[in-house]
């Protein structure tokens, strides 16, 4: 305690479960957002601290300013019983800590070894580039994370979730001694994700202190050594893993109990809204076949879950069938209608619309207003002798917002001072607003919390009670289960079967995705989705 | 219904369309105000400077030449600020100019039909359309090349830049076209300098063609759905497509509406100085752009306002006209204008930063005032 | 009409072409220096050969209520309605070096005789190649009217001498290294030329930089066009076998006197409106008498 | 030690250096042989079409001359490589040949020091280093502005293109410096021809300096972390900084590399044309530009190559000593530039989606053939 500054990285002094890294009283402010209000946490050598929160709780916050992303507005950190400023993310690299995004942060015109590099080169002995020793470095962190990615491939050639492996990878070769791992396993694969648990395990054996994230509260309880939670930037509650459960959690989370579960009777008495039949996509560059054959109907008021795992072909599938995309065979009907070779903006007006599954770079206008964000895609309803119509213009904004919840403090607010779950909501209820007859949902509730999940199954459900059809994709099981009238799988580019989510099982619904049928998680596995308790 | 814990229970609120209409009008005025803000300043600044320094400054007869001189200006940047809000640009509108100016010359010349031996000579408003149709030709192939090819806009029309300067040159012969312009009683092509160099109320044409334009322009950014479009196929390309915006459509119209700004300024400027020239319009592509980024103009699109524009022009315009008047040397009025441009942009620039820094400051304070505890116990 | 013009005060606005080139340049400093020694202020603008700027800087001068104006016009019928409405405004005005094609506006116009300058140099250059030989010209800016009437004038002439050919043209817009690299190029299509004739002297000595490197130079015989030191120099030393100047310094001294005499008494005290001043040839013969556009003799 | 996946511990696989090496070259070969693909194509059709047409554009001297004109072009453009990797535009690097050509003009002419009353004469070394250093302070100013104010690139060297203008104008005041450049014995200032536009081996030293630059430039870009940064910060310049990639003094460097190259052009043209005069340098920028951007690199940053670009530089440069040597009107040179230049960047993208048509067909081709039934049975 009295000169603990002069070795800081050298974790052979610190014991499993000793403190090193503290964050006392820390708060950050964005303008008018108060995204941390007097945060203490603190991190323990060789043990998991996971930090559980709904969207926009602040959990990356605190994790940029751990490791030197963001600057503290009020607090101070302390490292090894050492109070510390980390100026950036070099800074913070140096006294061991390191960080995976969020959001991946790649170049995709770089390879994988220049990645995972960047910023931090091997040198030879005049200053050039040790490529021989980044490759080896590379080939062997691919090995330890069981990936077969050739040092040299291109990021921009590899799927999501690879990507997701190459951040890890990246924190990996970074001398470690704090790994912060802000939602890792938004785009692994069950087995990806066993394997990197497997690492988080033989680091934390190593006495590397590991902060993880995940909006898989499942899978994250399972991981942990210690559960923080926090609440609308204030850490509301610590407890050691041992006495925590999916119910305390989102308790926690939300402040109250959560309840959805939307299952209800199937629907297979309504028209038939859309029809896909054989639908064939091909991969513009190479060819390659990446839906085979899929047909599926969906009825009127009927909620459709497409599950199945990264890389399945659904984004695909939903882009074509959205317009975005050339189909290369096949035929999809709406309402009976033959609309292949329409354009995206033809089939919303025909009433198919797409949510996408990025919704920052595919859903929100950034410089538009919530309002106009809201308004976009039924423009055309509000326009009266050529020119937008202001009174309706506002007047159908008001409903929309009123209808999906938007938290926001007006029409005009920008849609980027919005949390991930209401930016969705605006994403979901510009399409609401053109009265679709189906609407496709990529992911919907991807990197959004409990409470916003279920306010946007309960939008659908009530939407679909009026008569709405919908499709959605999840790579969530328990969603899949708890909030659809039926659940189609899809595993390589096909669909192999399809479940009455009542009648079925989750084991048997994954086993069918390709995936072993209880893989990650020791908890043990109801059907009954999040804290079933009524 | 169903949901038990969907927020559906917010009371709604009891807001008066009148109201909303007037916070967003409030809202546009404040966020447009803080990007013409430096803009404006400029102007004022400008203005402020040389009046002192000159008294003829601000004499009306100096106003109008200014307002002329900032008119062609104007309309090109009115069409770059729509290529510019779609995070485009056009190199080419200069050339364009010049190629317009040589076209309508041409028809005056009168029109060699090849079969009949005999010269056709187009009526004036023939030749108008033609000119102007002409203009609109060389955006709808920028268009074309931009939006369906996916070419970078910046190479498309640098290439166009040089196509429409070498037809020019071609069209011209080395030989400019004058007298032409006043037509002939006999050939029935009269009346274009009548129209063209008239000034109605004793303002020039060309400011009251601005005008119009300006106009025109706002009710199409602001008021139709090709404006919001724009802007947000400018701000997100690929959300606006999912949007159903036809984003490529509104790619390329852009172009077209910016060739036929050019047009118009070619046909108002043969009148100006009563002469097709070959080199009429050359860098007038620069001083639309300087114009529109003036006016608060994001490169990168999706920002960007009619008015302020307007306003970028007529700080360029004041600017040129004041180290004239001034009796600046024309080896410094570069140097000086070449100054202006720079710090129009970096003002806001360093304001900002400034303000952030405050910002920052008062909420470090703030912190520090509620929390001494947490900070001392470190 | 003018009472500040009476007492020898008041402002003159000089508006030439392009003040960084060194033609230009000995036209505004004489005429300043002329203006000064006359008891005016004067202020100087350029409008680079562009009717618009023209346009737009007369009527600045025209708000700014000066005394007088010299001009030197950007073309001969774009310049008109500009100098028109100088008149309006009551502003005595007096052009330099190029003209209008209208008479009884300018009180007076000094102009410099490019095609008969055109037709001294050509015969010049056609004697130094013994009347025979191919050639190939460089083209000013197209543009320019200077860069027509010059190259007419060079038609005209060499017209007559069947056994000279031109074998090439290229515009390099009066420009120094434009002319170098447009030599080099039609040298690699005609290597076999004699003559190179060049619309002004910086493209001419583009031209002799480019026979130098390929060690052409004592086979070619090169004409310019201007009379700027560099081209006396090369005349001198004999890689130019000819330039021509305006006598451009004389020309400018009259014409500011010309101005004064009208603001002063309304009458420029010349007999014609028209005044050319002929240039003259600058051969090895006369070098020596030329310096700065000046021509002593 | 203590750490485990330190990559200290890497057991040594018995890869040799040439193996890495030589997978190392075949993928750059690869990639880059697809981007420069479409320059190279050019560039054999553009020698192809005029071989044919004239005897002389083969001959040996008058690749020498292309090459020397190429030269400056090549040498700008690797500046402008840079810059343009980063995302960024440099409008100002013509201007700056201007005027580091007016400064070396100025030295030459001599020094006036203010209190002595004497003129100083620089030695000719003095003279360079001074005049380079102009261009790399030009270029320092745009990167300081660029990357410290974050102004739009495209805008701050629009800005310091006219300041550069206007400043060499000031310099020159109206006056070609030519016989000065030779120096004089008594002033110690000679040398400044024997070595600038001297032709070692018979090629211009301009060829050479483009050679050792590009070799630079391409160590500066595949072997160095800077060059690394480069790619990365041009790509995704966030991922960039949490990296660690100090991307404010990467962006800040290229400028003043692309400033630091256009005072060597300054230098080598003026040796080129022995006179510094007002207007050297006009358009240059486009010109290299057009050169980067024909060789493949995205406007858009993080793809580029050395090699495309010096590939680009020949397009250009073989195109327009072509169009002389065959006697295509002037007028129509052009018209053909602009052509080339957008044919360059559209060739590969009507490839491309050639490419995608077919692939998607054989796709469904191979999906019918497969399964008959299915496609029956809809
Ligand atoms: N750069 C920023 N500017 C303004 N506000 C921000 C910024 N970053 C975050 N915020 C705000 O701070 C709050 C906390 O955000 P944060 O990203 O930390 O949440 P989170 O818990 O990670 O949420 P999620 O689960 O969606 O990732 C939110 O209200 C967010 O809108
Ligand atoms: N950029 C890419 N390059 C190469 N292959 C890709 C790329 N993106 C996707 N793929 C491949 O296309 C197929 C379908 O991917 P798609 O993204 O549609 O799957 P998905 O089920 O939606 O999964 P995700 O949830 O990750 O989006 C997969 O085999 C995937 O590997
Ligand atoms: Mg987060
Ligand atoms: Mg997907």
């Amino acid at each position: 305690m009295s000169a603990p500054a002069t070795e800081t990285v050298s974790a052979g002094s610190t014991e499993i479960g000793q403190v090193v890294l503290r964050a006392v009283g820390i708060s950050k402010t964005y303008g008018v957002t108060k995204a941390l209000k007097g945060v203490d946490f603190e991190v323990r050598a060789g043990q998991v601290t996971v930090l559980f929160g709904e969207n926009g709780a602040g959990k990356s916050t605190l994790m940029k300013i751990l490791s030197g992303v963001e600057q503290p507005t009020g607090g101070q950190l302390v490292l090894h019983d050492e109070p510390i400023t980390l100026e950036n993310t070099v800074d913070a690299v140096e006294r061991g800590v390191s960080i995976i995004h969020q959001e991946t942060n790649l170049c995709p015109n770089l390879n994988v070894r220049d990645n995972i590099f960047l910023g931090r080169e091997l040198r030879t002995r005049i200053g050039g580039i040790d490529y021989a020793g980044e490759t080896e470095v590379t080939s062997r962190l691919m090995r330890q994370l069981e990936e077969e990615i050739a040092p040299q491939t291109l990021v921009a050639d590899l799927r999501m979730g690879q990507q997701q492996i190459v951040e890890i990878a990246r924190a990996l070769a970074a001398e470690t001694r704090i790994l912060i791992m802000d939602e890792p396993t938004s785009a692994l694969s069950a087995s990806e994700v066993e394997v990197l648990f497997r690492v988080i395990r033989e680091l934390t054996a190593n006495g590397v202190a590991i902060v993880y994230i995940s909006h898989h509260l499942e899978e994250a309880i399972s991981i942990a050594d210690h559960a923080v939670v926090l609440r609308d930037g204030e850490l509301v509650a610590h407890e050691p893993a041992g006495g925590i459960d999916l119910p305390w959690v989102v308790h926690q989370m939300t402040g109250r109990q959560a309840e959805y579960d939307f299952r209800d009777e199937p629907r297979d008495s309504g028209e038939v809204a859309l029809s896909v039949r054989n639908l064939t996509v091909a991969d513009h560059a190479t060819g390659r076949v990446v839906v085979d054959g899929v047909s599926i109907d969906v009825r009127a008021g009927e909620i459709v879950c497409l599950y199945g795992l990264m890389g399945a072909g659904r984004t695909e599938l939903m882009e074509t069938l959205a317009g975005r995309d050339p189909m290369t065979a096949g035929e999809v009907l709406l309402n009976g209608e033959n609309i292949a070779g329409l354009s995206v903006g033809e089939r919303i007006s025909r009433g198919l619309g797409l949510v996408p599954e990025d919704r920052q770079r595919d859903g929100v206008v950034q410089l538009l207003s919530v309002g106009s964000n809201l308004s976009l895609a039924g423009l055309r309803s509000v326009v009266r002798k050529g020119l937008i119509s202001r009174v309706s213009e506002s007047g159908r904004i008001r409903r929309g917002m009123d209808e999906v919840t938007v938290k926001a403090a007006g029409p005009d607010t920008p849609i980027t001072s919005l949390s991930g779950g209401n930016q969705q909501k605006v994403v979901i209820g510009k399409l609401l607003m053109t009265d679709p007859t189906v609407l496709l949902l990529d992911e919907p509730t991807r990197g959004i919390d409990v409470g916003a999940k279920g306010e946007i199954f309960a939008l659908l459900f009530k939407e679909a009670q009026k008569g709405l059809g919908v499709l959605y994709v999840t790579s969530e099981i328990g969603e899949a289960m708890t909030a659809s009238h039926r659940i189609v799988v899809m595993h390589k580019g096909r669909i192999v079967r399809e479940f009455d989510p009542r009648t079925s099982t989750r084991a048997e619904v994954m086993a069918a995705s390709g995936e072993s049928a209880s893989p990650t998680t020791s908890t043990p596995t109801t059907d009954q989705a999040i804290g079933g308790t009524q | 219904m169903t949901t038990t814990n969907a927020p559906a229970e917010v009371t709604p609120r009891p807001q008066s369309p009148a109201g909303g209409l007037a916070s967003r009008l409030r809202s546009i005025t404040l966020s447009s105000a803080l990007m013409e803000g430096r803009a404006l300043l400029a102007l004022v600044l400008i203005i402020a400077v040389f009046a002192t320094l000159s008294d003829n400054y601000l004499d009306p007869g100096n106003l109008v030449t200014i307002t002329k001189q900032v008119a062609f200006n104007a309309i090109l940047a009115l069409g770059m600020l729509m290529v510019i809000l779609n995070g485009g640009i056009d190199l080419s509108v200069g050339s364009t100019v010049g190629l317009t100016g040589a076209v309508a010359g041409n028809l005056f010349r009168g029109l060699d039909l090849p079969l009949t031996q005999a010269i056709m000579f187009p009526q004036v408003w023939v030749i108008v359309v033609i000119s102007v149709g002409v203009g609109a030709l060389v955006g709808y192939a920028n268009g074309l090349l931009i939006s369906r090819l996916r070419l970078a806009p910046f190479i498309v029309t640098l290439g166009m830049l040089y196509v429409g300067r070498g037809l020019t040159e071609v069209l011209l012969n080395g030989q400019n076209i004058t007298n032409e312009l006043r037509g002939q009683e006999g050939l029935g092509n009269t009346g274009f300098f009548e129209v063209f160099a008239s000034r109605p109320l004793g303002l020039p044409i060309s400011a009251w063609v601005m005008i119009a334009l300006a106009i025109l322009a706002s009710i199409l950014l602001v008021r139709s759905p090709f404006g919001r479009w724009l802007y947000a196929s400018g701000s997100n390309e690929r959300a606006a497509e999912l949007s159903g915006v036809p984003v490529t459509r509104v790619k390329a119209r852009i172009y077209v509406i910016a060739g036929t700004c050019a047009g118009i300024v070619g046909l108002l400027q043969i009148a100006n100085i009563s002469s097709a020239t070959a080199d009429l319009g050359q860098f007038y592509e620069l001083n639309a752009i300087a114009a529109v980024v003036i006016g608060g103009a994001a490169l990168s699109g999706g920002r960007g306002t009619v008015r302020g524009t307007i306003i970028g022009a007529f700080v360029i315009g004041f600017l040129a006209n004041g180290l004239v008047i001034v009796g600046v040397s024309p080896f410094w009025q570069q140097v000086i204008t070449g100054a202006v441009i720079i710090l129009a942009v970096a003002v806001d620039r360093v304001q900002q930063i400034a303000q952030n820094r405050g910002a920052a400051r008062r909420a470090a304070a703030e912190v520090r005032s509620k929390t001494p505890a947490a900070s001392r116990s470190a | 009409t003018d009472d500040k013009g009476g007492k020898g005060g008041g402002t003159i606005a000089i508006i030439t072409v392009d003040p960084s080139n060194p033609y230009w340049k000995a036209e505004v400093d004489t005429a300043k220096k002329a203006a000064t020694a006359l008891g005016y202020d004067s202020y100087t603008a350029a409008h680079g050969n562009d009717p618009d700027e023209q346009n737009t800087l007369i009527e600045t001068a025209v708000n700014d209520d000066v005394d007088g104006i010299l001009l030197d016009p950007a073309g001969a019928d774009e310049s008109i309605a500009a100098v028109q409405k100088v008149v309006d405004a009551d502003i005595p005005i007096v052009l330099i070096n190029a003209e209008i094609s209208e008479t009884g506006l300018a009180a007076s116009q000094i102009v410099s005789n490019n095609a008969q300058g055109a037709t001294v140099g050509a015969e010049a250059w056609a004697a130094s190649m013994n009347y025979k030989g191919t050639y190939v010209e460089l083209f000013g800016n197209p543009s320019d009217n200077n860069a027509q009437v010059r190259s007419d004038g060079y038609e005209q002439v060499l017209g007559q001498y069947p056994d000279l050919k031109k074998v090439g043209e290229e515009i390099a817009n009066w420009d120094r290294q434009e002319g170098q690299e447009k030599m080099e190029a039609l040298l690699a299509k005609n290597p076999d030329i004699t003559g190179v004739i060049s619309g002004n002297d910086e493209m001419a000595l583009g031209a002799v930089n480019a026979l130098k490197a390929k060690g052409k130079l004592d086979q070619v015989k090169v004409l310019g066009f201007d009379g700027s030191q560099d081209a006396v120099d090369a005349v001198r030393s004999g890689e130019l076998v000819a330039t021509v100047v305006q006598p451009i310094v004389e020309g400018t001294n009259s014409a500011i006197e010309q101005l004064d005499s009208v603001i002063k008494s309304g009458e420029t005290g010349a007999a014609e409106e028209k005044q050319a001043l002929d240039c003259v040839l600058v051969t090895k013969d006369n070098v020596d008498s030329v310096e700065n556009f000046v021509i002593s003799e």
